[in-house]
């Protein structure tokens, strides 16, 4: 097979003063006609950076210091700026990640689409609309005439995704960048764009680059895989052999670190309850004058759920189900309009403010962003210490005790006197757990906590979140959106949707034999449902 | 340290600093250049600048050395500025971070109120404090202080709001810290660098409202305000403009080093934009 | 009746058609009829009528509407106008004006004895300022025919006084306008009606004013003008430059600034004068608190007066159209100044310190003695530079002046009511006649909170008595004495100051003629005035 | 229409802000030294006896307690009666409408000035960052917004009109010239000309740097490098892509600075001596006419609030999610 896109030896040199001289160094890559290559790796290996590259839509500052773009006998790195243009959107197009903010919310999805037409082929208007309209329905989004007519934000994010889809292959490029399509995505309809795109690229037969951190949608979709790590390929081959028997350490590691969707044999829970969350109700109101038109959202609707003492309850479900809200109901982040929370039979929702901050000492919370958690004007140390001191510790034996929490958690102690943009978001992870920890709560309430992390590091923050849990006999709420972490953390798990509860059990059984058929649904589209590493 | 480099850096920021430190060297100067009343009657009135070698400046129609009202009105343009800009930012901060982090009904009091202030035109209620309370230069810092405070409210308010859902505020909740603390130790250091950049705005409006009033001939008449002599120099336009015009310079240089200097600081304290 | 006749006749008919021209070139010219003239109208009014409100502000748009009983001819003396004759009875009390025939409204309807009656009545003598203290005593009018009207007064009115009074105080208002309508809010006091040679036409607030020529005006075939328009001009800059555009014509009572005055006054376009507004005198105050323990002390206040070096403000800051006061009564009222000999007080600063240790006032820390409050009134560009004067000057006595800078309605009540200030200046205005608006400046027991008079918390016997008896004197000579012996007393005691000595300066384009031909012009009529092409 | 729903609500909610604004105002001027009777005085010069001043006040319900004339005016407001003028003499309503379209004309003109030409420099600007022309554009910006209006306004005067003689030194229009049609509006098209720039000139500055920073910010958004990526050129990704999105930020900042301009024009109508809504502020303050000064509160919050309303339903043309509720 002879390649449509070749990159050789491709280096891109980033500015002075950043924090590595080359976002990519000498990468060579092979894209074919008909097949799925997808470029694998954490963030900052310059998976986006390459397709930037090829694009020539580099940041200020970067530029393509050696190597060539070979795309239809011309060399990309070197083409003018009038020959770029050309071939952007009718030789290469592109689909980006964010499908809301990748359309310009200002204007129609079906003129957006045309715009395609009109810059490339210069086709009248009446013939653009048709074409819109046949490109809309190609991607089967729904009711294509009314998309076609619907701004960006009148569409759900999968039907902005099919659009953006829609518009890269207007005019049947020969090579389709997609940039991390479906990560902003949930994952059910995730599962439904990765089969939209295989099957367009299948019936069109169009070369796709496909940038990814996920190796679930490795499995699910690629022909060739290509792994990149600080800018450069470390390996590549076919799909299954790069899986299945990686070859460099670094894949090795990568591959290794993902979470099989298959639970570990149940651990024996204890019989008593130690938080009872029972029917609790969140109804969220907006808008509306004088009464009229406001709109009502069942944010968690009579949700029964209990925590036996020493196990972690997971909370799954899609994105607007209500885990979020429910976690930090019990917490009293947020307070519920009914039901009742109640820890060792106190009912939390019952105390006065002044009481609630006691009672806070007991039940902690772990948050999702490791950026957005810590005052960015404190020392790490002082984060961690200044729970006990709320609670009366002294300044000097709550900073004490902050260095050994630190130890406890994997860090350096002398690392309290640094800020926390000084931390690697696993790090920062880590410090938040040290802060929920300070406390000695009974309770920890872990809202996401390892989304926003890499596939390695997060595998470590679980390592320790389980290890912590058995030290310290926790019980956890694990909140999360992904099947997989799911599986490897909780010993019961709840399945939401629209702020209910659908299903829930002891996590073998529902992730086996799952009996409500959205949890059925969710578990079907977990791409790569079937890969698990060779352990 | 690195902040300070990158304001250093910038052609604009530095240009406004030594324009400040100019204007500051003036105010603090003006005893030892012009150790007289500058509002004393110097010479004949209305010498034009340099007829006479010892008013450089030429004299008012009051016959008052001009360039000693420029050195004695850097003072009180520079402490009417940093004054009234004080309370404003005070008032602001505080009305904010309560609008801000309370929500609900403390909010929506706050608000109308700060509504009501933006709503009427800054410079008539400026005019009905004066017009109430007076003229003098105390009364008139404090007016334009209390006229000055609903964009920097606002601003805090829209800081507290984005700053109070972030986790890390969340996180202080969870840990049972008390409201005031959580305002002011941990939301307020954030909020405050925004609101900090926007005082340069607020001093330089400050300024221009109090020669805007002295131009009416509203003002302190007993201090040298470069105001006041716009003013006093209206009715000799025509011909010997001058009186109005140095003044005018004096201003425009005074308001534009401390907007350089403003910009300077976000830009410094903005890495992001800096790059651009 | 019983009336000695010591009537005062005037020869009507010869004043109808020619007056005694200023500028005799002018008169060899034959006058051209049409044109416009336009005006500078600095303030805007509330009211434009003159029977409601005596200041210049309405006289110059309302004196050429609205007529009243009696003007002054060129040399300043009482002359016909709605009135062809008056005469007074023996005790004083009763003077009776016999009306011009054949006068007619801009409406149409005729000019009657009843219009008469109704405006002293309602207007003058209730609501007209100056004019409610004038008409005091006025008991009632009669009217025994369409043409006389007979004033009745409680008490001897001096006829000297009153004739003095008339230009300003005797404009009279159409009856049928006004009768049993809210006189304060009648339409007619923003659209006003009258006989005079100008029929009001619009009034656009902020803009301007126009009127157009009387077809039916009693004076035939005058006016010569065919309009007259007012241009409401704030700015004395602004103003200045549109009298150099020659888009005015005539900006009357000192409204541009003193620096145009010499510069206009330098351009061979321009007439800067007083000429015409020698009725129009006002003097320059210093007031005194004499709630302030420091002020009550004479020798403080004398030297206050030796401390200002009156003749160099007025040489280096007025310029030409002032000069040094000697007291309430100016050099340009013929009939009463007392002449210079009376106490003064010469520029002296040696003896003000003097005066000054006498009193006790020891120089303390920075040279100071002590400090005052001086509250300078919003109006006129003098007051300011005067004031800015005062603070300089004292400054070297060691007096600290701090100026308080209010608007007029806080600078009349923090001063005429409030008492609270220590020294105020502002503008005396003499009315040709000391009892109109002069003596209460002095006379003891003023009601509180009455602007421009005695709020000083200043009484003297002796000035009250003397006051009192010029006030109902009928014989003009002894009247004159009076005011002398009042001049005298006051510059001794100096209760308040009257240093500088101004009248009116105006700016006429030399296209006019006409102009400036009474002692109050820029009031009157205008029915002679023509422009030149 | 959603939008209007969305302005109707905006209307309600501004009530409130309307009521503390006049009760403050009306509060606050009974502290004032003096009353509208003793600014009548001054006018009159002299000669007004207690008796008259006494009359005046029982004329005016001045006399009456402070919450007695605070609750008849607000009675008087609910049934849109503004009042009667004391200091002109007429109704207040009267006063103002005669008043109202000097300032209109004058705010719509600078408005429409400042808004052009900071959209175009500041595009220009963002388009040449940091080359010459935007140094050039930025400096110019920082020194219009350093200017104190009043001073470029007696500076333009000097240069403009007593030196250069090419336009009126002030008024609305020519008076007494009785020009009609078209000529008239020429007239006063020349007499709003330096009117309009002092009053324009530091929301140019404002509008022209808001412009650049919005542009700057658009440029580096996602859509725009999806603009790039489909092969547009630099001036469509500009022209259709992100000027409608770096206008947004703009046409808020008109509304928010609605009241700042009316209070611009206070000081620009008298340097210029214009009829306008401004001066009459000033002078009513300085009279003590509260019904006047009430009454412009009143109408200029109505224009606040309206200008807001305009800007709202131009921004829900512009930005299709406004007005899709939420």
């Amino acid at each position: 097979m002879s390649a449509v896109l070749s990159l050789q030896g491709l280096t891109v040199a980033l500015p002075k003063g950043a924090d590595r001289a080359h976002a990519l160094e000498n990468v060579s890559l092979d894209l074919n006609a008909n097949e799925i290559l997808c470029v694998v790796g954490e963030s900052g290996s310059g998976k986006s950076m390459t397709a930037s590259a090829i694009m020539r839509l580099l940041p200020p500052g970067v530029r393509i210091s050696g190597g060539a773009v070979r795309f239809e006998g011309k060399d990309l790195a070197t083409a003018d700026e009038r020959t770029m243009r050309a071939i952007r959107g009718a030789g290469i197009a592109m689909v980006f990640q964010e499908p809301m903010t990748a359309l310009n919310p200002l204007r129609t999805v079906g003129d957006q689409i045309g715009e395609m037409f009109r810059i490339h082929a210069g086709l009248p208007a009446k013939q653009i609309a048709a074409r819109t309209l046949a490109l809309l329905e190609e991607v089967r989004i729904p009711h294509p005439a009314q998309a076609a007519r619907a701004y960006p934000h009148e569409l759900s994010g999968g039907q902005r995704q099919r659009a953006m889809i829609a518009m890269a292959l207007a005019l049947d490029p020969k090579v389709l960048i997609a940039d991390e399509p479906t990560t902003a995505l949930d994952v059910t309809t995730q599962a439904q764009i990765l089969h939209l795109i295989r099957d367009l690229q299948r019936r069109k037969g169009t070369a796709v680059l496909f940038i990814t951190h996920d190796f679930g949608v490795v499995a699910e979709i690629a022909d060739r895989v290509a792994v990149m790590q600080h800018g450069v390929v470390v390996e590549q081959g076919a799909a299954s052999q790069v899986l299945h028997a990686p070859q460099h350490p670094y894949t090795k590691a990568l591959v290794a670190a993902v979470p099989p969707l298959h639970a570990p044999p149940p651990r024996p829970l204890s019989d008593d309850t130690i938080l009872r969350i029972e029917s609790v109700q969140k109804t969220y109101r907006t808008g509306g004058f004088l009464g009229r038109g406001a709109r009502v959202t069942h944010a968690v609707r009579g949700v029964t759920l209990d925590l036996p003492r020493g196990a972690t309850l997971g909370v799954v479900g899609e994105s607007g189900s209500g885990k979020s809200t429910l976690a930090r109901c019990i917490v009293r982040l947020i307070e519920p309009d009914g039901g009742a929370i109640r820890l060792e039979g106190t009912n939390l929702l019952a105390l006065r403010r002044r009481e609630m901050r006691q009672a806070a000492r007991r039940v902690q919370m772990v948050f999702q962003d490791p950026f957005g958690s810590l005052n960015p004007r404190r020392r790490a140390g002082e984060l961690v210490a200044q729970g006990p001191i709320v609670h009366g510790a002294s300044p000097a034996a709550a900073m004490a005790r902050a260095k050994e929490l630190f130890a406890l958690v994997g860090l350096d102690p002398a690392a309290t006197e640094r800020y926390p943009h000084e931390f690697s978001g696993g790090q920062r992870q880590r410090i938040g757990l040290a802060r929920a920890l300070a406390l000695e709560p009974e309770v920890l309430v872990a809202d996401e906590p390892v989304s926003a992390l890499d596939v390695s590091v997060q595998a470590q923050v679980l390592r320790l979140l389980a290890e912590l849990r058995e030290r310290l006999n926790l019980s956890i709420v694990f909140i999360t959106h992904d099947l997989r972490v799911a599986a490897q953390v909780c010993d019961i798990v709840a399945v939401m949707k629209e702020g209910e509860v659908v299903e829930h059990g002891p996590i073998g059984r529902v992730f086996t034999d799952p009996q409500h058929a959205y949890t059925q649904a969710l578990l079907a589209s977990v791409p790569g449902r079937d890969f698990a590493p060779a352990a | 340290m690195r902040f300070l480099v990158a304001y250093l850096r910038s052609p604009p920021a530095m240009i406004g600093l030594v324009l400040l430190l100019v204007v500051i060297g003036m105010a603090l100067s003006a005893d030892w250049f012009y150790p007289r009343d500058p509002l004393s009657l110097a010479g004949r009135p209305l010498i034009w600048p340099g007829a006479n070698p010892r008013f450089l400046l030429g004299t008012d129609n009051s016959g008052r050395d001009i360039a000693a009202q420029i050195f004695h009105g850097a003072r009180v343009s520079l402490l009417i500025g940093v004054v009234a800009t004080s309370i404003a930012i005070a008032l602001g901060i505080v009305i904010g971070a309560l609008a801000g982090y309370h929500g609900g009904w403390v909010d929506d009091v706050l608000m109308r109120v700060t509504e009501a202030f933006q709503t009427l035109p800054n410079f008539l209620l400026l005019l009905v404090f004066v017009a109430v309370f007076g003229s003098d230069i105390v009364t008139v810092t404090i007016a334009i202080g209390a006229v000055s405070w609903p964009a920097p409210a606002r601003l805090t308010r829209a800081e507290f709001l984005t700053l109070r859902n972030r986790e890390f505020v969340q996180a202080c909740r969870t840990i049972g810290m008390g409201d005031g603390r959580i305002i002011f130790r941990e939301i307020l250091p954030n909020a405050l660098p925004p609101v900090i950049v926007y005082a340069s705005v607020i001093m330089a409006v400050a300024i221009l409202l109090e020669s805007a009033l002295a131009f009416l001939r509203l003002s302190d008449p007993n201090v040298a305000s470069w105001g006041n002599l716009i003013g006093l120099g209206r009715d000799v336009l025509r011909v010997q403009w001058y009186v109005s015009a140095i003044p005018g310079v004096a201003i425009l240089v005074t308001v534009l080093a401390v907007s350089l200097v403003g910009q300077g600081l976000n830009d410094a304290l903005n890495p992001r934009l800096r790059k651009r | 009746m019983n009336l000695s006749r010591r009537a005062m006749l005037s020869t009507s008919a010869a004043l109808a058609s020619s007056v005694a021209f200023p500028e005799l070139s002018f008169a060899q010219e034959q006058p051209r009829r049409g044109g416009v003239m336009t005006v500078h109208f600095a303030t805007e009014q509330r009211i434009l009528n003159p029977s409601l409100q005596a200041s210049t502000g309405v006289y110059i748009v309302g004196g050429k509407i609205q007529e009243p009983l009696v003007d002054l001819d060129a040399a300043g003396n009482p002359a016909p106008c709605l009135a062809e004759s008056w005469e007074s009875s023996a005790d004083g009390k009763t003077i009776t004006f016999k009306l011009r025939q054949g006068v007619t409204w801009h409406d149409g309807k005729p000019f009657t004895s009843a219009d008469v009656q109704f405006t002293a009545m309602e207007m003058w003598k209730k609501i007209l300022n100056y004019g409610t203290a004038l008409q005091l005593f006025l008991e009632a009018v009669d009217t025994p025919d369409p043409h006389t009207a007979v004033f009745r007064y409680a008490r001897p009115m001096p006829m000297n006084l009153i004739l003095r009074a008339m230009p300003d105080l005797g404009y009279v208002s159409a009856r049928h306008i006004y009768e049993g309508s809210d006189i304060r809010q009648n339409p007619a006091n923003t659209a006003p009606m009258g006989t005079g040679p100008f029929r009001f036409v619009q009034y656009e607030r902020g803009q301007f004013i126009i009127a157009e020529r009387n077809p039916n005006y009693w004076r035939n075939n005058l006016p010569y003008l065919d309009r007259v328009v007012w241009r409401v001009v704030g700015d004395r800059s602004a103003a200045a430059a549109q009298m150099e555009a020659g888009q005015i014509l005539f900006s009357p009572y000192s409204a541009l600034a003193i620096a145009d005055f010499q510069r206009l006054g330098r351009d061979p376009r321009f007439d800067v004068t007083t000429k015409g507004n020698e009725g129009n005198a006002r003097t320059n105050t210093l007031e005194f608190n004499f709630r302030n323990p420091v002020l009550a002390d004479i020798r403080v206040r004398r030297a206050i007066a030796h401390a200002l070096d009156v003749p160099f403000f007025i040489e280096n800051f007025l310029g030409d159209f002032a000069k040094k006061g000697t007291g309430p009564i100016p050099s340009v009222s013929t009939d009463y100044y007392p002449g210079p000999d009376t106490p003064q007080y010469a520029f002296d600063r040696r003896r003000a310190n003097a005066l000054l240790d006498e009193a006790g006032h020891r120089r303390g820390a920075g040279g100071v003695r002590f400090t005052l409050r001086l509250h300078p009134a919003p109006w006129g560009e003098d007051i300011a530079l005067w004031s800015t004067f005062i603070q300089q000057s004292l400054q070297e006595v060691g007096i600290r002046v701090e100026v308080v800078r209010l608007d007029a309605a806080g600078f009349l009540r923090t001063v005429y009511n409030d008492w609270n200030f220590d020294l105020a200046t502002g503008w005396h205005q003499y009315r040709n006649d000391p009892a109109v608006s002069t003596t209460v400046w002095y006379r003891s027991g003023q009601p509180k909170g009455a602007p421009w008079t005695n709020q000083w918390g200043w009484t003297d016997a002796q000035t009250d008595q003397i006051i009192d008896a010029a006030q109902t004197e009928l014989d003009p000579a002894k009247r004159k004495a009076l005011y002398g012996d009042f001049v005298r007393r006051v510059n001794d005691q100096i209760p308040l100051w009257m240093p500088i000595e101004q009248i009116f300066v105006s700016v006429f384009n030399r296209r006019l003629r006409n102009y400036a031909n009474n002692p109050r012009w820029a009031s009157s009529s205008w029915h002679d005035l023509w422009l030149a092409s | 229409m959603r939008v209007f729903a969305l302005a109707g609500r905006r209307l309600a909610a501004s009530l409130p802000t309307l009521l503390i604004i006049l009760v403050g105002v009306f509060l606050l001027l009974q502290l004032a030294p003096g009353d509208t009777v003793d600014a009548l005085m001054a006018q009159m010069g002299g000669g007004g006896d207690a008796q008259v001043a006494a009359d005046l006040r029982a004329f005016y319900g001045l006399d009456l307690s402070v919450p007695a004339q605070l609750g008849n005016y607000l009675w008087r407001l609910v049934r849109l009666d503004l009042g009667f003028s004391s200091i002109y003499g007429k109704p207040v309503a009267t006063v103002i409408l005669e008043r109202l379209p000097a300032t209109l004309l004058l705010m719509a003109s600078a408005l429409s000035f400042a808004f052009f030409f900071g959209l175009v420099l500041g595009v220009l600007a963002a388009r040449r960052v940091n080359g010459w022309p935007d140094t050039l554009i930025s400096t110019l910006g920082l020194v219009f917004y350093a200017t104190p209006s009043f001073w470029f306004g007696l500076m333009a005067i000097v240069l403009f009109a007593v030196h250069l003689e090419w336009l009126p030194a002030g008024g609305f229009e020519e008076i007494g010239a009785g020009y009609t049609g078209l000529r008239r509006v020429l007239d006063i098209a020349t007499h709003l000309v330096l009117p309009t720039l002092t009053l324009g000139l530091i929301f140019l500055a404002i509008y022209l740097r808001i412009m650049r920073a919005s542009m700057l910010e658009v440029l580096n958004l996602d859509f725009v490098r999806t603009a790039r990526a489909k092969g547009l050129d630099e001036t469509r990704v500009v022209v259709k892509h992100v000027l409608r999105n770096a206008m947004l930020p703009m046409v808020t900042l008109v509304g928010l600075q609605a009241g700042t301009m009316l209070g611009g024009s206070v000081v620009v109508e008298s340097v210029f001596s214009l009829p306008g809504l401004g001066r009459l502020a000033y002078e009513s303050v300085v009279q003590r006419d509260l019904n006047t000064l009430l009454g412009i509160v009143f109408v200029s919050a109505l224009l606040v609030i309206t200008v807001n309303f305009i800007v709202d339903l131009l921004y829900a043309r512009l930005d299709p999610r406004i007005g899709a509720g939420g």
